[in-house]
């Protein structure tokens, strides 16, 4: 019975315990769920401690080292190495009840940082590159691909206009929206149909873990 | 679009001018090309032509150390007889020359990302058939520069001040009084009531703010409506229930409850244990959450924020356990599933809308009437686009124009 | 202090964060590079707290005898050797490892792959011809699911075809509106943090 | 209540040992249906194809977690075949750290199959954390995200990386993941730098990146486990991608017969009982 074997019985045997749970809510479950929650809560707090905590504030901090380089104590690169640590300590602020909101200065930087980072990224690649995408020459309507140009710059235009939300969807704007609401059934449909053959490609690997590599019958 | 900021990846094609010009170019150059340090190439009767046409310029729109060298392939090139260039970079115009680069035969263009900043820069390209190496004349000085401003990215700039300037305008509008209709968002109109079902049933509601983190804006949305379900929750006392799967979202969402529960007089009501967090991992997460649901049997769930592929096993364990669910998220590809297996669906920018439609704060309804303003501005770009791209399909008028108006648009 | 600084500094991060996609220069670059570890470090930082609550609700189960607390002690176990191993090392082979690919991969794997479970009984369940939308939602998932196996090819010559319509068609100018949409919420909302209006992350205080 | 609304009423699990049948049987009768290609997968398998033998390597970064393994694992191994067949050199990565040990897998396994040498032919660069980091980063020098390859030799010192400094240098970087990491490739890697980018996803993406196909930022694409088949087929050595397609019909044709004698069994009791409409509300 070698390492290999015992974790592979041990993964199968989760797999059943997990499996169980569509007939209905067991104990087997109930452990494998607790087990899972746990083990991936540690996973994850150990992961990032290493990825993160480490590299860019402990290590500088306390061993004056960033990467495989030596820094100096009271250095710039010691400072700045300093920063996101004191940053992080004051997120425990909300343990001690009196000083709890300064933690909010650390939320702050974070929540403001990452929204900022957004705006122009997001403009260019969700807002700009998509108009240019969309706007279609319309003509040769004898031809397949007039058509279709035509289709698909109506149900963009029909798509937005569903999502107008200051003005009473009626008239041209109903219409518009009405169009557009059938465009976003047919492409939720189409994205269903499409999903069907990743779950099942899943539920393929794990049904091979369980006969070829647990039990190894086929 | 493409080449905006960079190389276009095609390589010209040698044609009959280029190949006399080159030819020539490489006579008269031939001798300059060969200085006397470079003993690996000496001059030889037929040799292979040099590369002519040699351009360095520094690499615009970057952060330094970088310069676009260019260059016309040797006519020999096309004859199947380099093997490939070799880019050489000195600081003084004909001595000290160093290679920094190798591309393939047919290329013509390479970045020297290695350049010194701020420094004068000569360059050579060489041409190798495998024996020996024949240099181009030297081009320079050229300096390489870090750029104050990315002039490939002045759209985005425009058009995300223009949107600033929208939502600041509309918000400023409100809040001097303008009344503001906002239209029925069919999953909101139905909280009241999926709140007034859970007291009677004496059921807990369970909150889903999705499986991202608060970098995630579709998250900061949930956490906005999570503040308006607390205030509700405090208010019929029913016990809300909200797992996370990211520790600064715990953080937040704790603070929002708390806050909305305060707001309502009812903070001795408001229990930290009920929000809290679960795990990171996706799967294990859902594992916790489809056992709280079978357990707790609640009478709603809510689902608001960024989903992935858990999206339907949340959902179809919830409908299974017969709970009242409202979902919504700008999850493209999670849409579908929460449309068949939940009651009510905010789909995309409804769930942004949500905070606004629930609160009818003013502010918040002048930035909704801000994102419309922009939404009729895009509409109508996509039309006029579509309409000058048909003229320039039946000729009316030139491509060119049509091209560059949608690349630099 | 307590509403002020953090939204001041809301902003300016906010800010710095959105104009430095426009300057590529080093100087502005390197602060951007340094705050992104910042933000993704105060992250980490966060685990620990999250870690806490996890273990405050299971105590909290443990020490008021709650039906069911012999699961809370399964779940400390786990966490408990998950952090105790993790700590001495990570490498493949170690301990670590060996939990992670034999506990966590094949209990979540699976857990996903219950949605082969799922699909099948929400289509049932939910795809009704009921009204336009409902129908023309079952019809374009019928289409497209015979469209992606092997069988549609056999079944009708078009059906790949048609597949590959409603999807480059249809399904390319909804998803397309909706993720302008989308754009223009996420940016709005972005907005409205940096500037302070909208405020419910730090508790919603006006 | 009719015979016809009990039906509608069964208990869900009856459909879930339907699919577990469904799913096994093909495990003992293998079909072997025919596979027709598509044009994303074409366009990845051209892309792939126009790269120079023994020139400036095929990217390719593994960017999924085990939980996708299943649509994924057989695209990376039909792509590294596809490669190695022809030649064409390899450098793989991972933007996931629990992509490290499929990477190295899928890798060494491929490699060993066509005799190729470490470091000359292929080289396997690891794990970086920080997804647009390491995108953004390779686009100024690759060594300054990979100083050295998975196990410690420095960039500098493996022949193949010779010259090999960012995007410009790469002539195709396909990324294969689960998850918006594609976007990541695409907004850091392909907006800024102009590098030429390719996918394989896992079905449910797909539909996500169509828009992305159209506008060019994304080179060609492979979808799902049909993805796979369809490269396998394209490459013209069947895998797992093309047995799992048989398990796959069943499946789907299953989901349909369920969905028509729903309906039918829905309007059917609906016109003898109409109070029996309701329950879950429709789209």
């Amino acid at each position: 019975m070698n390492m290999t074997l015992i974790g592979t019985t041990l993964a199968a045997l989760l797999t059943i315990a997990v499996y169980s749970f569509l007939y209905k809510d067991n104990p087997f479950y109930k452990f494998a769920e607790h087990l899972v929650v746990g083990v991936s809560a540690g996973y994850y707090l150990v992961i990032y401690y290493y990825n993160f905590i480490d590299p860019t504030v402990v290590s500088p901090v306390f061993r004056l080292r960033i990467g495989g380089d030596a820094i100096l104590l009271g250095g710039v690169d010691w400072w700045m190495a300093l920063i996101p640590g004191l940053l992080g300590l004051i997120l425990y602020a909300r343990f001690f009840p009196k000083i709890g909101w300064v933690s909010r200065w650390a939320l702050g930087i974070y929540v403001g940082g990452y929204s900022g980072l957004g705006i122009a990224p997001v403009m260019q690649a969700r807002v700009l590159d998509q108009i240019r995408g969309g706007a279609l020459p319309v003509h040769a309507l004898h031809t397949g691909q007039g058509w279709t140009n035509l289709l698909l710059v109506v149900g963009l235009l029909g798509t937005l206009t569903y999502f107008f939300f200051s003005l009473k969807h009626k008239g041209v704007l109903g219409g518009l929206a009405r169009i557009g609401i059938v465009f976003i059934m047919v492409g939720f449909g189409a994205s269903f149909g499409y999903t069907v053959m990743s779950r099942v490609s899943l539920l393929i690997g794990r049904m091979n873990f369980l006969l070829h590599d647990w039990l190894r019958i086929v | 679009m493409r080449g905006a900021t960079g190389f276009s990846r095609r390589t010209r094609p040698v044609g009959g001018p280029t190949i006399v010009t080159a030819t020539l170019a490489a006579l008269l150059l031939f001798p300059a090309a060969l200085p006397a340090q470079e003993p690996e190439a000496p001059a030889p009767v037929a040799a292979i032509a040099p590369p002519a046409g040699v351009l360095a310029v520094d690499s615009p729109d970057d952060r330094g150390g970088s310069v676009d060298v260019s260059w016309d392939l040797s006519p020999d090139d096309a004859e199947g007889r380099v093997l490939c260039y070799r880019i050489y970079r000195s600081a003084h115009p004909d001595t000290g020359f160093a290679p920094v680069g190798l591309v393939a035969p047919g290329v013509s263009r390479f970045r020297d990302s290695a350049a010194p900043d701020g420094t004068p820069l000569h360059y050579r390209v060489a041409v190798s058939d495998g024996e020996r190496e024949v240099f181009s004349a030297s081009f320079g000085p050229v300096e390489a520069l870090p750029q104050w401003f990315h002039r490939g990215r002045i759209t985005v700039l425009i058009a995300s001040l223009g949107f600033v300037v929208a939502i600041v305008y509309f918000v400023r509008a409100a809040k001097a009084g303008k009344d503001l209709f906002i239209r029925r968002l069919a999953g909101l109109d139905h909280m009241d009531d999926a709140v007034g079902r859970a007291t009677e049933m004496g059921k807990p509601i369970l909150f889903i703010s999705g499986l991202s983190t608060i970098s995630d804006v579709a998250t900061i949305a949930a956490v906005n409506i999570l503040g308006e379900v607390a205030k509700k929750t405090a208010e019929y006392n029913t016990r809300l229930i909200v797992p996370c799967a990211d520790p600064i979202v715990m953080a937040v969402e704790q603070e929002v409850v708390k806050e909305a529960y305060a707001k309502v007089g009812r903070v001795d009501a408001y229990n930290e244990d009920d929000v809290f967090y679960l795990t990171r991992s996706q799967f294990a997460y859902v594992a916790g959450v489809s056992g709280i649901m079978v357990r707790q049997r609640p009478a709603t769930i809510l689902y608001m924020g960024m989903f992935y592929a858990e999206s339907l096993v949340l959902a179809e364990t919830g409908a299974s356990v017969g709970s009242i669910q409202i979902a919504g998220t700008d999850a493209v590809t999670q849409l579908p599933f929460f449309i068949t297996s939940c009651d009510y669906t905010l789909i995309g920018e409804e769930l942004y809308a949500a905070s606004a439609y629930l609160s009818r704060e003013p502010v918040l309804l002048g930035g909704l009437k801000g994102q419309d303003m922009t939404k009729a501005a895009i509409g109508l770009a996509i039309v006029l686009g579509a309409i000058s791209a048909t003229l320039a399909a039946l000729g009316v008028i030139p491509w060119d124009f049509v091209a560059r108006v949608l690349v630099n648009a | 202090m307590r509403r002020h600084v953090p939204l001041a500094l809301c902003f300016i991060a906010g800010v710095f964060m959105a104009i430095q996609y426009f300057i590529p220069h080093p100087s502005v670059q390197a602060w951007y590079e340094r705050l992104l570890a910042w933000l993704q470090t105060l992250l980490a930082f966060a685990f620990l707290i999250g870690t806490v609550s996890l273990v405050r609700l299971h105590a909290h189960k443990i020490g008021h005898k709650v039906a069911g607390r012999g699961y809370s002690w399964v779940l400390f176990v786990g966490l408990g050797l998950m952090v105790g191993f993790g700590f001495k090392g990570r490498a493949p082979g170690s301990p670590f490892d060996f939990m992670f690919q034999n506990v966590q991969v094949p209990i979540e794997g699976t857990m996903f792959s219950l949605l082969a479970f799922y699909i099948a009984s929400a289509a049932f369940r939910a795809f009704r011809a009921r009204t336009l939308e409902a129908t023309l939602l079952l019809l374009a998932a019928t289409i497209v699911m015979l469209g992606r196996v092997p069988v549609g090819d056999l079944l009708h010559r078009s059906i790949p075809a048609a597949t590959d319509w409603i999807l480059n068609v249809p399904n390319m100018a909804s998803k397309r509106g909706i993720m302008i949409g989308v754009g223009l919420g996420m940016m709005a909302t972005a907005l409205k943090i940096m500037l302070g209006i909208e405020r419910a992350w730090m508790g919603g205080t006006d | 209540m009719n015979r016809l609304g009990k039906f509608l009423q069964i208990d869900r699990r009856w459909i879930f040992l339907a699919i577990l049948i469904a799913v096994l049987a093909p495990f003992i009768w293998p079909m072997g249906l025919p596979i027709v290609i598509t044009k994303p997968v074409q366009d990845l398998y051209n892309a792939v194809d126009a790269i120079p033998p023994n020139g400036e390597p095929l990217f390719i970064s593994i960017d999924y977690s085990p939980s996708t393994v299943p649509e994924l694992d057989p695209m990376a191994l039909a792509i590294l075949r596809h490669a190695f067949s022809k030649d064409i050199r390899v450098a793989v990565l991972t933007l996931d750290p629990a992509g490290y040990g499929l990477a190295e897998r899928a890798l060494e396994a491929v490699a060993a199959e066509f005799g190729k040498e470490r470091h000359k032919d292929y080289v396997f660069l690891g794990f970086q954390p920080g997804i647009s980091a390491v995108v953004l980063g390779m686009g100024i020098n690759i060594r300054n995200v990979f100083p050295e390859d998975a196990y410690g030799t420095p960039l500098s010192e493996i022949p193949m990386m010779e010259g090999i400094r960012n995007y410009d240098q790469i002539p195709l970087l396909i990324t294969l993941s689960g998850t918006a990491v594609v976007e990541a490739w695409v907004i850091y890697a392909h907006q800024p730098y102009d590098a030429q980018i390719g996918a394989g996803v896992t079905a449910v993406m797909a539909t996500d990146y169509y828009p992305f196909l159209d506008t060019g930022q994304l080179v060609g694409m492979l979808g799902g486990m049909r993805g796979a088949a369809e490269y396998e087929t394209l490459i013209d050595r069947h895998d797992a991608g093309v047995r799992g397609m048989d398990s796959q019909s069943v499946i789907h044709i299953l989901i349909i017969v369920l969905i028509v004698v729903g309906n039918i069994a829905y309007f059917g009791s609906r016109k003898r009982a109409p109070e029996t409409a309701g329950g879950d509300a429709a789209a």
